[in-house]
């Protein structure tokens, strides 16, 4: 405990990546699948910069201008997923995502 | 693919800043859309109407300073004329000029109090009222010379009006006179191109010349859909025969018209005021009634219990907020068989779903604004 | 005396010297006194705030009494200077009510979010020349990030009120704070190319150096923001988000106590918050043309807040409320194209100073002459190009007539 | 990173991020889900922050906090009939058996490896460099961004513009 290294971090980013695998894999809300993306997006993006800070490279900040992208592509994402969503939910009255099986075998 | 949106209804009142009383408008929304809006009235309501048939002609004119408290001297002037007429007496003709004044000053009071809340509807924070207050306390402190109250006037009586004013009460009007039309230009300069005052209300809340006559609204209401209409010229009483005066009309049938009107009509009844005052005649106050008593200071009194002859009258006049009318029927006993009011506030509110379905929440309470409800008056 | 002064610790011009004189005086430990320092600064914002927001709901109350042809509070307290605090007495004993279908953790959590945002602000504010608790290097994105969390704090208190109003003026704030967010952002990026940086106290250096004010060289950008600050901190003509007249008051309906309290206070501290950065940003800061070297920098600096804060005050006192989807479409059809027009000349203009290398005393009055031209000729001309402004309502005035029964109505207009 | 301010730091904002994080999958409201969710990306922006990253740390509360967890809340309010519980469907088991393991790997793969642990500090300014970088080195990807948020937006508009709204426009 007496210093945060790499590992440390990594371990965070581990935990929230499993919180967002979980949700995504469990949930029945549309909009719960989501919300675990947004964290494995989230846990990914830790890892960057922790890698970033704290690992050997020529150009340390290529990890900072990954994440940066990665936002953008997150931020699309939500857009239209959750524009998804609302349409699903105008169509079938429900975005609970066991209940949409139309292309189920 | 249609969209399935949430019908949300919101309660605009009973209690709210912007119902102006107890009154209540049920909103169906979808998003901030309304799809429908259902006036619920009653929570003012005092059986006026009832109360009346139990009480002496002359006990019931406190009655109608409580209808429309903003304009109690219009509330008297429409039922002592449909006494009047039933009992078929002679005003006085210095009487018939007190009247006229009267009604006029509190017209203007009436409408600047209109305007003021119509622009806090809008969204003005109070400033608009507030002037517009200053104008509306020298007309009270005029009415309190004259009668000795303030809001609940009970200046008017059967046959006249109550007392006579006094020495001062002229020169404090001319006063009054001169100082208005400097604030009027002030408040035009201010509010009638007011960006955001035209933004909120062009085009809102508009009533075609058809429905207007459809709904039979009276008063800025009728006028602001184009209509031509004003009791004082179609069916003059008082001394507005002798006057000379313009009607205001708008072109558009808008909220903003509506407030237009009431600016122009601020003018129009400060020229009324200014001949009036200015052809004021002598003579007595209040027409000798059979039983009535003369008081140590000269002023008749009506007597408490007047028996008109059998028969129905309807005493019509315009009031700030359109058509007032009083009907009363008579079995010649000292108290009316039927009392009914037809009150400018009650009937100009039943366009409002028309007006208000397609609009959002915030132009729903600017059409309120601009209809001018009293809910006293609405509910009676 | 100034000479004196200097550097001393009771040198009043930095009121951190003499804390700081004080707290190494004592002598230690690194990591203890990092945490004094920190705690003593923010005790000292804290206070500050909390100072000026009673100070300013009296100034404020009284001000808009004047406007209003009104006396405003005068009892308590010799002209009514005590009234915040009776004020704020009254809240702290009243009930503090939660509705019976209310979300009960999130009801009491959403004054506390609220909160968050409007204080952490003045941790990158410059009071002084030193007096900034924490020099970011990219304070003004700060500045946009931390304003962001207001949006779903408001969502909270408006969501778990259970109540409609509510409901609905969170709606609207959010779908508010995000349009005039990217306003926002937009006219502090023109900023930021011209001076070429993010950091706070970078500005005030900037503007101290070439003796000049940004609102004299891009008043288009400081007028954005104003507008999205007003929206930020619920002023009219933006305060829909409360409106009075049309939702009771909006998100914070079904608050009472001093839970309304924290509402009201954080509302005038994001207006500090915004008058803050305005000052930093475009007047110049804490410097005053040299004035700095005999007045103390944070008294320059509270007088321009205070300044730019009482535009707030007025323009409350003065102006009517914008519709919801007037203000949206302001908010995308005529301030963003400006604003992306704006980042662009900017963004020219930088590019042709630095290629041409002219001096400062040519460029920038140039650059000032340029930008301010063509912000009258921008709003002006996509003002008329939208339809408003035309004067068409100018001369708008009711129909005279003596005939009765006659119809006037010609069809309604569209606005 | 040995100071102490950083340290106590780290520690105080993981517990905050997992244990946020946790929540959001645990709660049965999906309102306090997403406020949660906030907690949790407003713990890894202060991770950013202790790890120097001052710049990615801004831009994660403006992005998440400000736009994406918006958008959440939008989607949930905006589809008020479906369930706002937060319930697990019958992947339960597996999916929860499949993040331990993923996690246990990940945990073990990050203490097992040996990483080339650079001596250097913490980044000193970052919006420079990145801004740099972006428009040099990753101007074209930077350009693919915009076009990516550009189609974006017009999808998610296209997707929940209701039947008519052509008649409207026009």
């Amino acid at each position: 405990m007496d210093s945060v290294d790499l590992e440390h971090f990594l371990v965070v980013g581990a935990l929230l990546f499993a919180v967002g695998l979980y949700m995504t894999l469990a949930k029945r809300n549309f909009v719960g699948v989501l919300i675990g993306i947004e964290l494995m997006f989230n846990a990914v993006n830790l890892t960057f910069i922790s890698f970033s800070r704290f690992v050997e490279s020529a150009e340390p900040l290529n990890g900072h201008i990954f994440v940066i992208f990665v936002i953008t592509v997150a931020a699309a994402e939500a857009a239209v997923a959750l524009a998804l969503a609302v349409l699903l939910y105008r169509l079938r009255d429900t975005i609970d995502v066991d209940r949409i099986d139309l292309l189920k075998w | 693919m249609t969209i399935k949106s949430e019908p949300f209804v919101v309660n605009v009142g009973p209690q709210h800043p912007s119902t102006h009383g107890v009154f209540r408008l049920r909103l169906t929304l979808d998003g901030e859309k309304i799809i429908d809006a259902d006036m619920v009235m009653g929570y003012l309501h005092r059986s006026m109407e009832k109360l009346a048939e139990e009480r002496t002609y002359t006990q019931n004119i406190p009655f109608t300073d409580r209808t429309d408290y903003l304009a109690a001297m219009t509330g008297n002037l429409a039922y002592v004329m449909a006494v009047e007429k039933l009992m078929k007496i002679e005003v006085p003709e210095r009487a018939q000029f007190l009247r006229t004044i009267m009604a006029e000053l509190q017209r203007i009071a009436s409408h600047s109090m209109a305007i003021g809340i119509f622009a806090n509807d809008c969204g003005a924070w109070q400033t608009p009222v507030m002037h517009m207050f200053r104008d509306r306390e020298k007309i009270l402190d005029l009415f309190e010379m004259a009668c000795g109250a303030r809001l609940t006037l009970n200046y008017m009586r059967i046959g006249g009006v109550s007392r006579d004013i006094p020495d001062e009460w002229m020169p404090q009007a001319y006063k009054l006179l001169k100082e208005l039309p400097k604030r009027f230009a002030e408040y035009e300069d201010l509010l009638l191109s007011n960006e955001i005052i035209v933004a909120r209300s062009r085009g809102v809340g508009v009533l075609t010349p058809e429905q207007a006559i459809a709904h039979s609204v009276s008063g800025p209401m009728l006028r602001g859909s184009g209509v031509a209409w004003d009791v004082r010229k179609a069916d003059p009483y008082a001394a507005y025969d002798k006057l000379d005066f313009e009607i205001a009309v708008g072109t558009n049938g808008d909220a903003y018209d509506r407030f237009v009107i009431r600016l122009a009509e601020l003018r129009q009844s400060l020229h009324i005021l200014e001949q009036a005052l200015d052809m004021m005649p002598g003579g007595p106050v209040h027409e000798r009634l059979g039983t009535a008593t003369v008081q140590p200071g000269g002023q008749s009194i009506a007597p408490l219990a007047l028996r008109p002859p059998v028969g129905e009258a309807y005493g019509r006049i315009e009031s700030p907020r359109g058509e007032l009318g009083y009907y009363i029927v008579s079995d010649g006993g000292p108290s009316p068989f039927r009392f009914h009011i037809r009150s400018p506030s009650f009937i100009n509110l039943t366009p409002i779903k028309q007006m208000a379905i397609g609009t959002t929440v915030a132009d729903a309470i600017v059409i309120l604004g601009s209809v001018d409800i009293v809910v006293g008056e609405v509910d009676r | 005396m100034v000479i004196l002064l200097k550097g001393e610790w009771y040198d009043l011009r930095d009121l951190a010297n003499p804390v700081r004189e004080l707290i190494d005086g004592i002598g230690l430990p690194d990591a203890v006194d990092y945490v004094l320092w920190s705690l003593i600064a923010s005790v000292a914002i804290l206070t500050w705030l909390v100072v000026s927001v009673i100070a300013f709901i009296w100034i404020e109350r009284r001000v808009v009494a004047l406007m209003q042809n009104r006396k405003g509070p005068n009892r308590v307290g010799p002209a009514g200077l005590l009234q915040p605090i009776a004020d704020a007495i009254k809240l702290l004993l009243k009930e503090a009510i939660t509705t019976r279908d209310a979300d009960r953790m999130l009801f009491w959590l959403a004054p506390i979010i609220v909160f968050i945002p409007t204080i952490v602000v003045f941790a990158v504010v410059p009071f002084g020349e030193s007096m900034v608790l924490a020099n970011l290097n990219v304070g003004v994105l700060f500045l946009i990030a931390v304003a962001g969390i207001m949006t779903p704090a408001v969502f909270i208190a408006g969501w778990s009120s259970n109540n409609k109003y509510a409901l609905l003026a969170a709606m609207r704030t959010i779908a508010m704070l995000i349009s005039y967010e990217i306003v926002q952002v937009l006219a502090l990026l023109s900023v930021v190319i011209f001076i070429g940086s993010m950091n706070l106290q970078t500005f005030v250096s900037w503007q101290d150096e070439y003796n000049t004010w940004l609102i004299f060289i891009m008043p288009l950008p400081l007028v954005a923001y104003l507008i999205a600050g007003a929206v930020e901190i619920n002023r009219s003509p933006m305060d829909i988000s409360e409106a009075e007249s049309e939702l009771a008051a909006g998100y914070h309906t079904e608050y009472g106590g001093i839970k309304f309290g924290f509402f009201y206070q954080a509302e005038y501290m994001a207006g500090f918050a915004i008058a803050a950065a305005v000052t930093t940003l475009f007047l110049g800061g804490w410097t005053l043309w040299g004035l700095e070297e005999w007045i103390p920098g944070w008294i320059i600096f509270l007088g321009k807040l205070y300044a730019v804060f009482f535009l707030y005050i007025w323009s409350r006192g003065t102006l009517p409320r914008l519709r919801i989807d007037q203000l949206m479409s302001f908010a995308w059809k005529f301030m963003l194209p400006l604003m992306l027009v704006n980042v662009l000349v900017i963004g020219a203009e930088v590019f042709i100073w630095e290629e041409t290398g002219a001096s400062r005393n040519i460029a920038l009055p140039a650059i000032g002459a340029v930008n301010t031209t063509l912000a009258v000729i921008l709003v002006v001309g996509w003002g008329r190009f939208l339809g408003h402004g035309s004067g068409r309502q100018r001369g708008y005035r009711a129909t005279l007539t003596r005939e009765i029964g006659k119809i006037y109505y010609t069809g309604a207009e569209a606005s | 990173m040995e100071d102490t301010g950083t340290i106590v730091a780290f520690w105080i904002l993981a517990l905050i991020t997992v244990g946020a994080a946790f929540g959001v999958a645990a709660v049965r409201n999906q309102i306090h889900s997403v406020v949660l969710l906030i907690v949790t990306f407003a713990g890894v922006a202060g991770l950013y922050i202790t790890l120097s990253a001052d710049f990615i740390a801004v831009v994660q509360i403006l992005i998440y906090i400000g736009a994406i967890a918006i958008l959440i809340i939008f989607a949930i309010v905006l589809t008020p009939r479906a369930g706002r519980l937060n319930q697990e469907g019958f992947m339960l088991l597996p999916a929860l058996g499949l993040a331990a393991l993923v996690a246990g790997t990940m945990i073990f793969v990050a203490f097992d490896t040996s990483w080339a642990i650079s001596e250097r500090d913490g980044f000193e300014e970052t919006a420079t460099a990145i801004g740099d970088l972006l428009l040099d080195k990753y101007a074209l990807p930077f350009e693919i961004a915009s076009v990516l948020l550009l189609s974006a937006i017009l999808g998610a508009i296209l997707l929940v513009r209701p039947e008519g709204a052509e008649e409207e426009i026009e």
